[in-house]
């Protein structure tokens, strides 16, 4: 077990155990907090899977941008209380068992993709070497191959700040 | 020739049309000119045809094609022989004879129902013409039928009373019994033998393709036919019940020609009925069976049609006793006779009736004798050919179905004079009570009796005449004649069977008969001139007066269970069966939407289970399930 | 590539007019002539006349079946926006930006029918829902209406989560994201053979079949679409039900439709399943409705099921049928929620009486109901039976058990349909209904004219996208 | 690392994004649960893009095999940001128009 | 052409109609349409009625191989015939009934005539199906909107129930549309079709529940009596004489032909269905005390036996049944009248309640009679030759369904006459005392039927004659 490997369960289990905690959390901010961890987490594998820019993007948009917009969101709306009521246990214990299933339903697939179909055999991820997660390299084939979809993206943002703006104005 | 043959039931038809469609128009004297003309025209085709057929033999000629559908070819053909001309003659005769007695017994309605009456006279004998000439099943079906619509509405004529119109549908429903039964029969000769024209039917070549099954089912199902029409066991009630039409109606389809209706077709198709045993013997045992059966409810009825009725059910039995036995003649001779003193006893009636103002009961009558020395006079006459008193007609044409009953079977025999007792018992009651002794009613009503007008006594003189004569046209061998009647209608009547008696034995078996009804009328006359009967019957007397109670038996077996079944399905089938179970589907549907509808529970996070949950389902499914999906599969592939 | 373009920048167009004047009218009439421009320059790239080349790198392909889908939907969003027009501009005071997010929306629909990629399939989804998101909590103030808008919101966003999730497993199991490179191998039914499929890309699309499911609201991934549709303004939700569902059959018709994925019998075996939930829910549950809107919610969901139809068979015929549908289903329903919108009172007693207060009306929306139910010498007949022929044009599996189902079910569509049609015009009543503008009649009898002609006369439309 | 593990951590986040969503009642947190699972696809995504690079990175060092995954993530953040851009604005709507962002009291529209 | 005339102009007609405004106008407008479409029938049938005149073809919908087929064998004739008959003879017995909203009335009326001659000719099955569904609508429009208290629940019912079976009807179509070679309605196609047993087996059932549905055939008859009930007469008018003899019609033109095997197949269980049904339905009639209902249980029974000698499958049951749709249309149109003409004068269809009307509407009496008597197949009433090769030809494929189809002979007459005797005869009672002869319209337009019914009584074979062609081509199959 080398390096990476540790980092990885390591990574793994704090990532995990921080999404747990979102859902977990009484308090909405501690909640937020949490998933910033989670996000901190997964820009661990991102590093480790040698995606250095997504991994400084994870944190500027997501930690940086989104989740502040949230936190920020919350304490306008005066949330950060434990205000929530007690759910239906009842609709708590439906909840986890459905997303149990689907877990529990999607992994065995996948466990038997790489049990009786073979699919999955010897295919592991190339870790910490590679040059696609450069930001040449990102940035070269976005602005050819993917330069369309690049350009339409524009427009999902134009909609997303026209209705930002509709939907945000007080009157 | 031809043409004129057209003419016999064109007149009937024509006199129909213009009665039925100028009846507000018309007067009452020319209604009944018209009426009663066309048939008089008819009657004097008739005997030109008679002598016509009687000297060239019989022929049939073709209107048009009346159905032309692949194996189905039945031609609008009317088949004139000795046997439907000897029927033209008494439908023709006899009607227009009641036309006339009808102009002065009817005088009392208003021109446009008097207008309607002759129209559905006409009509029926219209009818009944078609009947007796078709040249073949069909177009003796039409008749067949044609003369039960008129039966029908004539029953009905005076249609306030809701009793005439419950006997009027009663008629019409159990003739379409019959006509079930004749039907049938026709479909099976068709299908059999490709055709039901008389002429081609009754060949060797065609009776071949014919089994003995095939020829059972169809005599049988004709007979069914005869004996709805005919009113035999078991479906001889709506006779009794049609006396509810006006008299001459009475006189004329249920006495004279609609109910011998039956007998004429098995002797149209003796040919036929000859080939099966079985029928014959089911025919003579129902003949016998009614004839005596109805004889004794005639015994103790009071109402003077009535009694007349279940006479003529039980003559009819007779006659048809004569058909089982194969003595075809014999039942056309006993139709014939019959239909004169019969036709005269209801004139008879009528005219009593008529002269009593509508009182039809016995027990309310007596004395007219002197009051109506006509009508008494040739009732009289009737009474005595009836009971077969020589040389009354009625002697000879019973004679003649005895004597050949006993030769084929002495039980037959037995039974016919038993009836023959009765009969001459019952109708010496009848005119014992109706015209000997005291007049019963008031004396009010006594000073308005008088006789009829001679519109309607001309035609008793006549009938009565016919009634003392018509036996001589089949005095038997045995009495020194030589049965022209006979004669006359072996070209058609091939298939009669001729038994041989010995002479002495004929002789005594008439004896018997004759000295039976001899004593059965004077001991009914001395019983019943001076004192009648007048109480309400008890023991079997009541059984008797209540018919066997046979039409309380039908209401119990058939019409109360058709009815309860029609309410049964209606009520219960239809309304909370299928209309339920075709109306459950609605409810149930409106019952899902509204239990779906709560599904719908406005939860995001109920919402999103639900397709997690069916995520879930497709991936267990596709990777888990692909067995059962296999059976599944198996179901539609 | 026209229609991306151009809608896109009439979209921008419609946010500066907004700049320019605040007159609706004005905005309104701008929006209607950006539509018909948008509609010729999408005709001119379906006849090669004018074409805007641009290499996309094989992420979108342009086949004349999604440009005849482009037209049909851009025609009818003209229609849609004649109709309703006034109460779209009605709705807030952003009428231009609502134009604008139209606009928007259409971008998204033109690249849902060319993509080739499921990025494209991805980002044209999104572009497609997040206007719609605005759109539907347009009405700022009615509870209603935002409520719709954070449930339409939260469920978007979470079937986004799951067909993200789906395509990348499907990456991960091709390598591309290029929809050539979905194969499923086999299509004959045993165990063995099924564990042998390509399981992670099965399981990715199935998830991004659900994702799609979710779009065009087929059971059980609909219960949004009542609750948004009944809570939305009226003409959004004729919007949504009509042109956005269309759009939603466009983009699965394009992952599922293509030569190299032989769809496998199980993949039918879960339409079969769809279809039939669906059109059950669909149906049965509209039976009850009280409120006309909402029952037209519902009906949209049966129709989803309908429309499924054509993915089952996946032939030519369910590709024109999918056209034909669009049309017919299209011009029905925007009719009806164009009158909806008019009435004061959304319920079925609201109705009561039209046929004598408004006999112009009130004969339109009987046309549209019939077409709905598919009743023949309207146009929805040949919808109807497009579905029902693509299916059958295989006989055999579930075909024949299907359109049995189908019709059935169209049967019981009949009954909540002429509830409407009853009301209308055999129940006494006094149905009120604001003003409508000689424009509006207008428009009205244009959609009436075109259901009947192209009932009577399909072969023009036909003959038009017959391929 | 073999694939699967990052497949099973990614559903796994997934997953309990999901669970999330089901049991929550607070709009954001709900959004928040929502963007976790667009971050456990993320993560499979890259994983499965280094997947794909280390099929043809023993042979070829310069290959940008596996590229678009990590493209798609990029897409996937700035549809994220979008989608949080109009998500947070309707939820302070609702908000002011409600005071509250229980998920629970949407329930005006139903059956 | 004249097949097409036939449609157009009742359609055109129909439409311009509901631009009238004027209720007598309207009235007018559509005698004078359905009369000049009986005139062009009559044409048709007796003076231009080779091929080339009556036949018509022109492209529809080239893409789906659909083309405008109309063609008129000797069945269409007839049935077009009784179509021609039947509009004007109601327009002109109802001529004195004020309708609400008249033109409406009218348009949809000859909108429905459109439909039924369209039905009766089209001879492509999209188009035919188009017309079955074109006569469809306007006749739900017109019993719901005219009518009695129940009437929307009650055709609605009606509806949906025959929507459904056409639309099952539908499934059969596509299914043979996709078996024929290149792809085409064409009904010469759908004859040329050689289908596989187990095929024709199930498009049989999906193509005779539709119809059975239109007959109607039990169990699937329980709209009928309600919606004939409830709708306004002329509608039911439409429906009973006319519109349930587009499912035997149906039968024998797209199922006889086309799926022959699964005809002979299915033959004894339609038959045993039918004969069910008839006994079913006589027995109720029997207890009906609502001349509306008695008569549609009596329809009931008479179609039911139309459809057993269908299925017998020979030349003269089929004969029988086109004869029988001829002058059952005929002979229930007149009871209708009589039943309309007596529920407007004295305000009850109950016969329980009436009694006597004979004396105050002797005419209306008589011709009622006529028509009790053609309702149960007397000899000479059209009705008896179709009847009696009808039973005939059911007597060559079983005897004891004939027998016990003939047991409704003698229960038609009980519940007929019942229904006669309780209507006309007997005393007056309160609501009968004051009531006067029926219109000169009704008694015209009745006298007319009554000729018919016995003219082709007595004189059937040019009719038989005329339906010679379809039963050749059909047995010759």
């Amino acid at each position: 077990m080398n390096l990476v490997h540790i980092l990885f369960w390591f990574l793994s289990a704090l990532t995990l155990f921080s999404a747990l905690m979102v859902i977990l959390s009484k308090n909405p901010v501690h909640s937020v907090l949490w998933l910033i961890l989670v996000f901190f987490a997964i820009s661990g594998h991102y590093v480790l899977l040698n995606a250095q820019f997504l991994a400084i993007v994870n944190l500027i948009v997501y930690a940086g941008a989104i989740m502040v917009l949230f936190l920020f969101v919350i304490m306008l709306l005066n949330l950060n209380k434990e205000t929530e009521p007690k759910k239906n246990v009842w609709m708590k214990l439906a909840g986890t068992i459905a997303g149990g299933c689907f877990l529990i339903s999607v992994t065995n697939v996948i466990y038997n993709a790489q049990t009786s179909s073979a699919e999955l055999v010897n295919k592991t991820t190339l870790m910490g070497k590679g040059s696609i997660g450069l930001i040449e390299n990102l940035g070269k084939t976005l602005f050819t191959d993917y330069v369309i979809p690049f350009e339409i993206s524009s427009v999902l943002f134009l909609s997303a700040m026209v209705g930002a703006v509709i939907i945000g104005k007080k009157k | 020739m031809n043409n004129l043959i057209y003419l016999v039931p064109l007149l009937p038809l024509i006199g129909f049309l213009i009665n039925g469609l100028g009846r507000k128009h018309l007067s009452k004297p020319l209604i009944a000119t018209i009426g009663s003309g066309t048939i008089l025209l008819s009657f004097i085709i008739s005997i030109v045809l008679f002598f016509d057929i009687k000297a060239t033999g019989g022929k049939v000629i073709t209107a048009f094609t009346f159905i032309n559908a692949d194996a189905f070819k039945i031609d609008f053909s009317f088949q004139l022989d000795n046997l439907s001309s000897l029927f033209l003659l008494i439908i023709t005769g006899i009607g227009f004879l009641i036309h006339l007695y009808s102009a002065a017994y009817m005088d009392e309605e208003k021109p446009d129902h008097y207008a309607r009456y002759f129209a559905y006279l006409n009509l029926f004998v219209f009818s009944m013409l078609l009947l007796v000439m078709g040249a073949n099943y069909v177009i003796m079906y039409i008749g067949w039928e044609g003369v039960a619509l008129c039966s029908y509405l004539l029953i009905g004529f005076w249609f306030k009373n809701d009793n005439y119109n419950y006997a009027a549908n009663k008629a019409f429903i159990m003739n379409r019994v019959g006509d079930l039964g004749f039907v049938l029969a026709i479909f099976w000769l068709l299908t059999k033998t490709g055709t039901v024209s008389f002429n081609e039917l009754f060949t060797d070549a065609t009776l071949a393709k014919l089994s003995t099954t095939d020829i059972t089912a169809i005599t049988l199902l004709l007979f069914i036919g005869g004996a709805s029409k005919s009113a035999q066991i078991p479906l001889y009630t709506w006779l009794p019940d049609a006396m509810a039409g006006p008299t001459p109606i009475s006189a004329l389809i249920h006495a004279a020609t609609m109910v011998t209706a039956g007998i004429y077709m098995i002797a149209r198709s003796n040919i036929l009925y000859s080939m099966s045993e079985v029928t014959q013997h089911i025919i003579a045992i129902l003949g016998i069976a009614t004839a005596f059966f109805s004889a004794t409810i005639a015994i103790k009825q009071n109402d003077i049609k009535k009694v007349l009725a279940y006479s003529t059910v039980s003559q009819l039995g007779y006659m048809f006793l004569a058909l089982g036995v194969g003595a075809y003649t014999g039942a056309v001779f006993h139709v014939m006779t019959h239909a004169f003193f019969k036709a005269l006893l209801f004139l008879g009636a009528g005219s009593v009736i008529y002269a009593l103002h509508h009182e039809q009961d016995i027990r309310n009558m007596g004395g007219l004798k002197k009051k109506m020395p006509i009508t008494h006079l040739t009732f009289l006459l009737a009474c005595l050919a009836i009971a077969g008193i020589p040389p009354f007609s009625g002697f000879f044409s019973k004679d003649e179905i005895l004597a050949v009953a006993f030769a084929k079977n002495p039980i037959y025999w037995v039974l016919g004079v038993a009836t023959s007792i009765l009969t001459a018992f019952y109708m010496f009651r009848l005119y014992a009570t109706t015209f000997l002794g005291k007049y019963r009613g008031t004396d009010e009503q006594a000073k308005h009796i008088h006789e009829s007008p001679k519109t309607m006594t001309i035609p008793l003189i006549i009938l009565a005449v016919f009634s003392v004569i018509a036996g001589f046209v089949g005095v038997p061998t045995v009495l020194g004649g030589s049965h022209q009647l006979h004669q006359y209608l072996s070209p058609v009547l091939s298939a009669e069977k001729v038994f041989h008696l010995e002479h002495s034995t004929e002789y005594m078996l008439m004896g018997i008969t004759v000295a039976l009804a001899v004593i059965a009328i004077f001991y009914a006359i001395n019983k019943y001139s001076k004192k009648p009967e007048l109480n309400e019957p008890s023991g079997l007397g009541k059984i008797l007066a209540n018919k066997w109670y046979v039409d309380e038996l039908y209401d119990a077996i058939i019409v109360k269970p058709v009815l309860a079944l029609g309410s049964f399905l209606k009520n219960i089938i239809e309304k909370s069966g299928i209309d339920a179970l075709v109306n459950n589907v609605g409810t149930f549907v409106q019952y899902a939407a509204r239990q779906l509808r709560l599904v719908q529970t406005g939860q995001v996070a109920g919402y999103i289970m639900m397709m997690v949950l069916a995520i879930v389902v497709f991936v267990l499914l596709w990777f888990y399930d692909a067995s059962i999906l296999k059976l599944i599969g198996k179901l539609f592939y | 590539m026209n229609a991306i373009i151009i809608s896109a920048l009439m979209g921008v167009l419609m946010m500066f007019t907004s700049i320019i004047t605040s007159n609706k009218q004005v905005i309104k009439n701008v929006a209607l002539i950006a539509l018909l421009f948008l509609l010729v320059g999408n005709i001119v790239d379906t006849y090669n006349i004018f074409s805007i080349k641009v290499d996309t790198k094989g992420m979108l392909s342009f086949g004349k079946f999604g440009l005849y889908f482009n037209t049909l939907i851009i025609a009818a969003t003209t229609i849609f926006v004649l109709l309703s027009g006034n109460e779209i501009v009605k709705t807030g005071d952003y009428a231009a930006d609502y134009f604008a997010l139209i606009f928007f929306v259409l971008c998204g629909i033109a690249i849902l029918s060319s993509f080739n990629n499921l990025l494209m399939m991805f980002l044209g989804v999104e572009i497609m829902s997040i206007p719609l998101y605005i759109l539907t909590g347009s009405a700022k103030k009615n509870l209603k209406s935002n409520e719709a808008s954070l449930k339409y919101f939260l469920m978007g966003a979470f079937s986004t989560g799951i067909m993200l999730m789906g395509i990348a497993l499907m990456y991960g199991a091709t390598g591309s994201f290029g929809i050539q490179a979905i194969k499923l191998v086999d299509n004959e039914l045993s165990f063995t053979k099924v564990m042998q499929t390509p399981l992670l890309e099965v399981i990715g699309l199935l998830l991004v079949y659900a994702a799609m499911l979710f779009k065009v609201s087929a059971a059980p991934f609909h219960f949004w679409a009542p609750d948004v549709y009944d809570g939305a303004p009226s003409a959004f939700a004729s919007f949504m039900a009509t042109i956005v569902k269309a759009a939603g059959f466009i983009a699965l018709i394009n992952l599922f439709f293509l030569k190299a994925v032989e769809l496998h019998y199980l993949w039918k075996m879960v339409t079969v399943l769809v279809i039939i939930t669906t059109l059950i829910i669909g149906n049965i549950t509209a039976v009850f409705q009280q409120s006309v809107k909402r029952m037209l919610a519902y009906s949209s969901i049966a129709h989803a099921g309908f429309m499924m139809f054509a993915l089952y068979a996946q032939n030519d015929i369910a590709k024109e049928g999918i056209l034909i549908y669009t049309v017919a289903y299209s011009l029905a329903t925007i009719g009806l929620f164009a009158i909806l919108a008019k009435m004061d009172d959304y319920s079925l007693e609201g109705y009561n009486g039209m046929a004598k207060t408004q006999p112009l009306l009130a004969f339109a929306n009987a046309i549209f109901l019939l077409s709905l139910a598919g009743i023949p010498l309207t146009v929805g007949f040949f919808a109807k039976y497009y579905m029902l022929a693509a299916v059958l044009k295989f006989s055999g599996g579930f075909g024949l058990f299907l359109t049995i189902t189908g019709v059935v079910f169209a049967a019981v569509s009949v009954y909540y349909y002429f509830r409407v049609l009853q009301a209308m015009y055999f129940k006494e009543g006094d149905a009120k209904v604001a003003d409508v503008t000689v424009g509006f009649k207008l428009g009205l009898m244009l959609c009436i004219a075109a259901i009947i002609f192209f009932g009577i006369f399909p072969d023009v439309l036909l003959a038009w996208f017959y391929f | 690392m073999p694939i699967q593990y990052y497949i099973y951590l990614a559903l796994a986040l997934f997953c309990i994004g999901i669970v999330g969503v089901l049991t929550r009642r607070n709009a954001i947190i709900v959004f928040m649960c929502i963007e976790l699972m667009l971050n456990a696809v993320n993560l499979l995504l890259v994983a499965f893009s280094q997947m794909h690079q280390n099929a043809v990175y023993a042979t070829n060092k310069v290959t940008s095999a596996g590229i678009e995954g990590q493209l798609f993530v990029f897409f996937i953040m700035v549809v994220a940001a979008a989608e949080v851009s109009v998500g947070l604005a309707i939820i302070v709507m609702l908000y002011r128009n409600t005071r509250s962002v229980d998920i629970n009291f949407l329930n005006r529209l139903k059956n | 052409m004249i097949s097409v005339l036939l449609i157009l102009i009742p359609l055109i007609a129909g439409i311009l109609t509901f631009f009238i405004k004027s209720n007598s106008a309207s009235k007018q407008w559509s005698v004078v349409s359905s009369l000049a479409v009986l005139v062009i029938t009559l044409l048709g049938i007796f003076v231009y009625n080779k091929g080339n005149y009556l036949n018509y073809d022109v492209n529809w919908i080239t893409t789906l191989g659909s083309r405008f087929t109309t063609s008129m064998d000797g069945m269409s004739k007839l049935l077009c015939l009784l179509t021609a008959i039947s509009f004007p003879a109601i327009f002109i017995a109802t001529y004195k009934n004020e309708y609400k909203n008249a033109s409406q009335f009218y348009g949809l009326m000859l909108l429905c005539q459109a439909g039924l001659m369209g039905v009766f000719v089209a001879a492509d099955a999209l188009l035919f199906y188009f017309f079955w569904e074109l006569a469809l609508i306007p006749i739900y429009f017109l019993c719901s909107t005219w009518g009695g208290e129940k009437r929307i629940a009650a055709t609605f019912k009606f509806f949906v129930y025959t929507f459904l079976g056409s639309l099952l009807m539908l499934i059969g179509i596509i299914y043979l549309y996709y078996k024929t070679p290149h792809h085409s309605f064409a009904m010469t196609d759908f004859y040329a079709l050689q289908l596989s047993a187990k095929e024709q087996g199930f498009v049989f059932w999906l193509f005779f529940i539709a119809f059975a549905i239109k007959m109607p055939i039990f169990p699937f008859h329980t709209w009928q009596p309600d919606t004939y009930e409830q709708s306004t007469t002329a509608a039911t008018i439409v429906l009973s004489a006319v519109m349930v003899k587009m499912g035997v019609f149906a039968i024998i033109r797209w199922i006889v032909p086309v799926l022959p095997l699964a005809v002979s197949h299915n033959a004894s269980i339609v038959i045993i269905l039918s004969v069910t049904g008839m006994l079913y339905a006589s027995f109720i009639a029997i207890r009906q005390d609502d001349i509306k209902r008695l008569i549609a249980y009596s329809s009931i029974a008479h179609i039911g036996l139309m459809c057993a000698a269908i299925f017998a499958m020979n030349g003269i049951g089929l004969k029988g049944v086109m004869l029988q749709m001829f002058s059952h249309g005929i002979n229930v149109m007149g009871l209708w009248i009589v039943a309309e003409a007596v529920e407007l004068k004295t305000g009850t269809r109950k016969f329980s309640e009436l009694g006597g009307l004979a004396q105050k509407m002797p005419i209306l009496a008589m011709l009622f009679l006529v028509m009790i008597l053609a309702n149960v197949s007397l000899p000479l009433t059209s009705s008896f030759v179709g009847e009696f090769l009808m039973l005939g030809g059911l007597f060559r494929y079983s005897m004891y369904a004939t027998a016990v189809a003939g047991i409704c002979i003698i229960l038609v007459v009980t519940y007929s006459l019942n229904m006669m005797r309780k209507m006309f005869f007997g005393n007056t009672v309160s609501i009968t005392e004051n009531v006067g002869e029926a219109t000169n319209n009704v008694q015209w337009v009745l006298a007319v039927l009554a000729i018919i019914i016995i003219v082709f009584g007595v004189y059937p074979q040019p009719l038989i004659d005329l339906t010679r062609d379809t039963v050749l081509f059909i047995t010759g199959k």
